[in-house]
């Protein structure tokens, strides 16, 4: 006696739980990859670069005329906040410097109405931060570990993503890259020493904030740098 | 086992749907009780059948040895992901709060045994248990959607009340008459031989 | 008092299901020999038709009644927990001194529930109790339901619910890993495993009896559905030699990791140094009380169950009553560790000790310190009554007083020593709030609406199990005895059964 | 199940017979070399001189040793630290007195509760054996005799400061409600008899059962088998943290009873493996009890080793992470230095780590050699964690007080020991022959 039948599930049904397997892992590893590159600050953020109202370039007044950072935001080393310049710092010179110029139009009618020029902020730390540029310029943390070669910007972008991790980088390990406090806004210095050479006038400066100790090891003040409340308050 | 078909055979057959050139590829055989089964299944070992199986609604006592099977190789898996799972934890939670990310808080040491045993533990036996689950789906070759024996309509009693044989047709002794012959003769009470 | 009951139009039987099955009593102990596990006349056939009659037959009335008014109660679920993530949790009553309310009472209380499921599932079955496998299946269910409701309350309560994947150690822009030094990361850890491993060890379990479901199917969607799940699985027996060595070690793993899970949960509490807390008996203490809650919820849902799907056969009075021992050795576990915390917070000479407990039995919370007491301690006493322990209706009502004492043994514990701290002046009395109580009950929506689908939908008793101890019971009642049977037959045994 | 044949009782020898002289005789020896070496190496390292100078400790090797002169109580309860002292901080013979005593102590306790445990789920597998464990827990009375020196009034303060703390103290004014002498020797009487009477009540229940096969005592001792067990649970308890937390008065710890429970449970099964490999060595009850049998008692050894380790991680965890003073000063005299240090690791390493993964294997437990390796190594290391309960107070945890009396002392007390399980064992079966639950128990197989 013979009869026909079919099963449930025909044989390529297990050829495709295999495959949907094997693509789960693919998909999966696709993801993972997605999320660590694509989603990266350092793809999404830095090299943010907004056309501004006045195409201020800081490559002709810092990096060739040499006006120092804080000649217009006078405020980094006193405050948390790094002031943008008023219309007036600006004006200083371009009442004769160039005071006819077409690109400074918005200068000068900020200045006549006393309405201040829409600049469009670039490092923008997300509202839980509380970033102070005394307490890190004060203390030997020059404009360009943050900023980039700014003197060298036409527009200024973001070179840095700003990310929480990347803050840490510096905050867990700090020697390389403090510099004596009066070098801050030279943003040239330090091209002709080598890391190493960074390093150990690096842990000289520490010592004086109290961060390393005379043996040259970190100190438990150290750990002030990565609690949470530093940041976030 | 090559007696000429002189009669009947002992079996129905039942033949994929479509299939161009049918062939047979399982034979199984019906038991009525666990008993019978364990009395056939030793005398189908000692036959000397190699690719054969037996079906049972329950695992029953003392079969894997009328049966001849060898113990598994589970437990080393089993632990070793278990092994992976101390070590791991262990070596996780020294690299992130040891060395990734140390951070000062209650005084407490960066790194500890104490500390660190709860999570260690806990990954040791989750681990473990995927080492127990994934190596009994990976030795069994399960999950296996498709397999000629659903053809059967008898053969849905195998998961209820019934004990069955089955006999690939891969095995060398293979032969859909005389086995069907043997088995009868140990006491099954119902042949198939599932064509496709 | 029964007849009169079953009078009742709700609790006569034809209505509330199809209790085909009969009540026979099989507690009666008598050295000589062992009762059966399964009365009535069950052989293989008639387990399987019972039990996938539970989810082949049309669903009872009494089950339509309890699906619909667990999904009702569930609704506030999804009323409040939408109003706490919208507004925070100062929805809740928490404030200081008391930061920590009903959200980690009720968190304790479900892992708690959820661990009578494993302590059946794997440590019986390691002490080779065969009386585990007519309940297993359910109280493994309720295992994860329980266990889901756990994981609500931590899940909602980081405020900022989409971010509760940071309890997990990923890798992150913020180059951040979790504090492995704190002991709610090890309770993300240990309820994390324990979910997963028992619903590993639920599923690996269902799998042939969800192919059974499979070969008895008659239309398509059964066979689709009840064959993905099943894997292809055809009862072989090379497979069921892997299968029952794999099952034997995620029961030796499920053992050590139930008590891990319960002690992790205590070191919550333990490990800090809030009076009344920090007591070395935690984490074993926890555990007996996690399987005494357990226990409770396993005979409160079962009582019920059995009448409502006719399986009064296959768990029968003495499944219920080994239970309610259970439930009465637990409870004096509990009683214990109580007895204990009181004797060394007296011995200790510890100033803020002492008070802690003495506050907690006479000071603001007495009424839930004493609620606690009589429902843990002095109400399964009653068990030590062998008519106690196998009437169903006063087995129902004590679980039912030990699921609330076991409640208030976490509010206890929770808010006594919060309340009244080591600041006298920021000593305060606890209030929860409306979405507290309304999360609260909706969580036993959650699981009550969980266990009806899974009553419906998968086999509710290990049915491959089952027919396994049958099995045992026709071999050994009948090869055992003749070698001794001089012996035996020479005592005067017929007073022994009474 | 029904493929296994029932093994006839009749034909396995049962009793001691014999045995029972060589069992004697060799308890005698090991109790003689005991006393014997007690006394000449006590004798040498100065451990008796005590009773003639009251101040007088200390063992031999660090008696030379300048920095630790001898017997200067006074200055070190008082002096050192400047608080009062818990603990009697010199060493005295009673000390590893107390140890040994401790270590068979437990294993005594280990027999009454399996006993108990037993009848109580109604067990047959262990019905095999359970006439062994009532022997061993008769050994109470020895037990008992054996605690009665510790207790006499002369001596106790040796051990226990609270008998006389120091002035000021006022921890130990606190409790002293409970801690003094007459209420301890009323709680001591209270225990041994809960013990004694358990364990003469259910071994002379068993053993009558063998001649009149009454059913009735099989249900009778499992009636009173829940009582009975509250009973144990209530007196190991209390007894745990009178002899050996109350060593230390102002430390505390709740789950105290159950360490020593755990430690108690697991050294019984050791024991209890090495009994039956001796007598089926010795040709006894070779075939009822089987590999199976083995393989249990095994389990038993490997879940207690799990369990002890449990509930030794619970309680020094808790005291570790929290660090109150009070509470860690306990542990911090056992692992500020490095003797004490090692000792500690030497208990993780040892009793737990070893011998977990050494019996997880089945077929270690069933092979009766590897078994008995793993049996006598944790029998060692129950001493090693009574020792390690007791001596550290001594100098406050700053020596490593070892002396050969620590050897010495132990041996005498197992030649005891060995004689009270002999006679205990003698005149009548080693199987609890009418048992009902015998046929199930020899038929038992691990599936």
């Amino acid at each position: 006696m013979t009869t026909m039948r079919s099963p449930i599930f025909p044989p390529w049904v297990d050829t495709l739980i295999k495959l949907i397997g094997a693509g789960a892992g693919v998909s999966g590893l696709y993801v993972v990859l997605m999320i660590y590159f694509g989603a990266s600050p350092k793809t999404l953020n830095a090299g943010y670069m907004p056309e501004q109202p006045v195409p201020y370039s800081h490559e002709l007044h810092v990096g060739e005329l040499g006006i120092d950072c804080r000649y217009c935001h006078n405020t980094v080393e006193k405050t948390g906040f790094a002031a943008v310049p008023p219309t007036a710092t600006c004006m200083n010179c371009h009442q004769n410097v160039a005071p006819t110029s077409n690109k400074l139009k918005p200068i000068r009618h900020s200045f006549e109405t006393g309405l201040p020029v829409e600049w469009i902020k670039v490092h923008d730390l997300p509202d839980h931060v509380y970033f102070n540029h005394s307490a890190h310029v004060t203390r030997g943390v020059s404009c360009v570990e943050c900023h980039g070669r700014v003197d060298r910007m036409v527009e200024v972008e973001q070179v840095a993503p700003l990310s929480m991790g990347w803050c840490l980088d510096c905050h867990r390990n700090p020697v390389g890259r403090v510099r004596p406090v009066d070098k801050v806004t030279d943003l040239d210095w330090g091209l002709d020493r080598t890391q190493e050479e960074k390093e150990v006038q690096g842990i000289e400066i520490l010592k004086g904030l109290g961060l390393y100790d005379a043996d040259g090891e970190p100190t438990v003040r150290m750990t002030l740098l990565t609690n949470c409340s530093t940041c976030h308050r | 086992m090559s007696e000429p078909k002189t009669h009947e055979p002992a079996f129905d057959t039942i033949t994929a749907e479509g299939s161009v050139d049918p062939k047979p590829v399982v034979l199984i055989a019906e038991f009525e009780t666990a008993d019978q089964l364990m009395s056939a299944a030793e005398k189908v070992r000692d036959e000397g059948f190699k690719r054969w199986d037996c079906h049972t609604p329950y695992p029953i006592h003392g079969l894997d040895g009328a049966m001849g099977i060898r113990p598994t190789i589970l437990p080393w898996i089993v632990l070793g992901g278990g092994f992976t799972g101390f070590c791991g934890g262990l070596l996780m939670q020294g690299w992130m709060n040891g060395i990734s990310y140390p951070f000062l808080i209650s005084g407490k040491p960066f790194f500890s045994i104490p500390a660190s045993i709860p999570v260690a533990f806990e990954l040791t036996i989750l681990l473990s248990a995927f080492g127990a689950f994934g190596g009994m789906l990976a030795l069994n070759g399960l999950p296996r959607m498709f397999n000629p024996l659903f053809r059967s309509d008898r053969f849905r009693r195998a998961t209820a009340d019934r004990f069955f044989i089955s006999i690939e047709a891969r095995d060398r002794r293979f032969d859909a008459d005389s086995n069907a012959r043997f088995l009868r003769g140990i006491g099954a009470n119902a042949i198939e031989v599932i064509e496709e | 008092m029964k007849h009169l009951l079953e009078k009742i139009p709700f609790i006569r039987p034809e209505i509330l299901g199809n209790a085909q099955s009969q009540e026979i009593d099989n507690t009666s102990y008598s050295p000589a020999e062992r009762q059966p596990w399964i009365t009535g006349e069950n052989d293989n056939t008639t387990i399987t038709d019972k039990v996938c009659g539970i989810l082949e037959d049309k669903p009872t009335f009494g089950w339509v009644m309890f699906f619909l008014l667990s999904l009702s109660v569930l609704g506030l679920l999804g009323v409040f927990v939408p109003f706490l993530i919208f507004w925070g949790v100062g929805v809740w009553g928490v404030n200081n001194p008391v930061g920590w309310g009903y959200a980690i009472v009720n968190f304790v209380f479900w892992v708690g529930i959820g661990h009578a499921g494993t302590l059946i599932s794997a440590i019986l079955f390691l002490f080779r109790q065969k009386w585990r496998t007519s309940i297993n299946r359910a109280a493994e269910a309720m295992t994860i339901f329980a266990v889901m409701c756990a994981g609500l309350f931590p899940g909602i309560h980081v405020g900022r619910a989409w971010f509760a994947y940071w309890m997990f150690p990923l890798p992150n822009q913020m180059e951040l890993w979790p504090n492995f030094r704190s002991p709610l990361l090890w309770d993300v850890f240990a309820v994390g495993t324990y979910f997963t491993v028992s619903l590993l060890f639920w599923y690996m379990g269902m799998v042939p009896d969800l192919a059974t479901v499979r070969d008895r199917a008659n239309n398509w969607i059964r066979r689709l559905a009840y064959g993905a799940l099943s894997m292809g699985w055809t009862g072989s027996n090379r497979q069921w030699h892997v299968y029952e060595r794999s099952y034997l070690l995620l029961a030796s793993l499920a053992t050590p990791l139930v008590l891990s899970v319960h002690s992790v949960v205590s070191f919550d509490f333990a490990v800090s140094q809030v009076a009344g807390w920090h007591t070395t008996i935690f984490p074993p203490y926890f555990v007996a009380g996690a399987i005494f809650s357990g226990f409770a919820m396993v005979v409160t849902l079962l009582v019920p169950a059995r009448q409502l799907f006719g399986l009064k056969e296959i768990i029968t009075l003495r499944h219920l009553e080994n239970m309610n021992k259970v439930i009465m050795l637990t409870g004096m576990l509990v009683g214990y560790a109580y007895a204990q915390e009181f004797f060394i917070a007296w011995y200790g000479g510890v100033k803020v000790e002492k008070f802690a407990f003495m506050n907690r039995a006479f000071g603001q919370y007495a009424w839930a310190y004493w609620i606690m007491v009589s429902c843990n301690v002095i109400s399964p006493q009653i068990f030590w009554f062998k008519k106690a322990r196998t009437n169903i209706w006063i087995m129902f009502v004590v679980s039912i007083f030990v699921n609330i004492g076991m409640w208030f043994e976490r509010f206890v514990i929770t808010v006594t020593s919060l309340a009244n701290d080591y600041t006298p002046a920021a000593w305060d009395y606890y209030t929860p709030k409306l979405a507290d109580v309304g999360i609260m009950i909706g969580a036993f929506g959650l699981f009550f609406t969980l266990f009806a689908l899974f009553c419906r939908f998968l086999p509710f008793i290990a049915m491959s199990e089952v027919k396994g101890v049958i099995a045992d019971a026709a071999h050994s009642t009948p090869s055992e005895k003749p070698a001794e049977s001089g012996d035996a037959e020479s005592a005067p045994s017929p007073a022994a059964g009474s | 199940m029904g493929h296994k044949q029932t093994i006839d009782l009749s034909t396995e020898n049962r009793s001691l017979g014999g045995l029972s002289g060589q069992l004697i005789g060799f308890g005698a020896v090991l109790a003689v070399l005991g006393l014997i070496g007690t006394l000449l190496l006590g004798n040498l390292e100065g451990a008796f001189e005590s009773h003639s100078e009251p101040h007088a400790a200390g063992g031999a090797a660090h008696s030379s040793d300048p920095t630790h002169s001898n017997g200067h109580s006074a200055d070190h309860s008082g002096g050192d630290h400047g608080m009062a002292h818990g603990y009697v901080s010199t060493w005295s013979i009673w000390h590893p007195y107390l140890v040994s005593a401790s270590w068979l102590l437990a294993i005594c306790l280990g027999a009454i509760f399996f006993v108990l445990i037993h009848h109580v789920t109604m067990a047959s597998w262990s019905t095999v054996v359970r006439r062994l464990a009532e022997a061993v827990s008769r050994n109470f009375v020895l037990m008992g005799l054996l605690f009665i020196p510790i207790l006499m009034p002369g001596q106790m303060d040796k051990l226990y400061k609270w008998i006389h703390p120091d002035p000021g103290d006022s921890i130990i004014a606190v409790k002293e409600a409970y801690l003094n002498y007459d209420f301890f020797l009323i709680r001591m009487a209270i225990y041994f008899l809960i013990w004694i009477g358990l364990s003469f009540w259910y071994h002379k229940n068993s053993v009558q059962q063998d001649a009149d096969g009454d059913l009735k005592r099989t249900t009778r001792m499992a009636h009173f088998s829940p009582l009975g067990l509250i009973l144990f649970a209530m007196s190991i308890t209390f007894a745990a943290y009178d002899i050996l937390m109350s060593l230390d008065a102002h430390w505390f710890s709740t789950i105290f009873g159950v360490y020593l429970f755990g430690g108690s449970v697991l050294s019984f099964h050791a024991f209890l493996a090495l009994i039956v490999i001796w007598l089926q060595a010795n040709g006894r009850l070779t075939r009822a009890v089987s590999d199976e049998h083995m393989q249990d008692i095994g389990k038993m050894m490997f879940a207690f080793t799990v369990f002890w380790a449990y509930i030794a991680f619970s309680q020094y965890m808790l005291y570790w992470y929290a660090n109150i003073p009070e509470e860690t000063a306990w542990f911090l005299r056992r692992q500020e230095n490095m003797l004490w240090g090692s000792w500690g690791w030497l208990l993780i390493i040892g009793r737990f780590l070893i011998p977990f993964l050494f019996i997880m294997s089945k077929h270690v437990k069933r092979s009766r050699p590897t078994l008995a390796v793993a049996a006598i190594w944790m029998l060692i290391m129950q001493w090693a964690d009574m020792y390690y309960l007791v001596m550290p107070q001594i100098n406050g945890g700053e020596e490593f007080p070892f002396t050969m009396v620590d050897i010495t002392i132990p041996i005498g007390f197992l030649g005891l020991f060995l004689i009270g399980l002999a006679l205990s064992l003698r005149g009548h079966s080693l199987i609890a022959e009418k048992d009902p639950r015998m046929p199930e128990s020899l038929a038992f197989e691990n599936a």
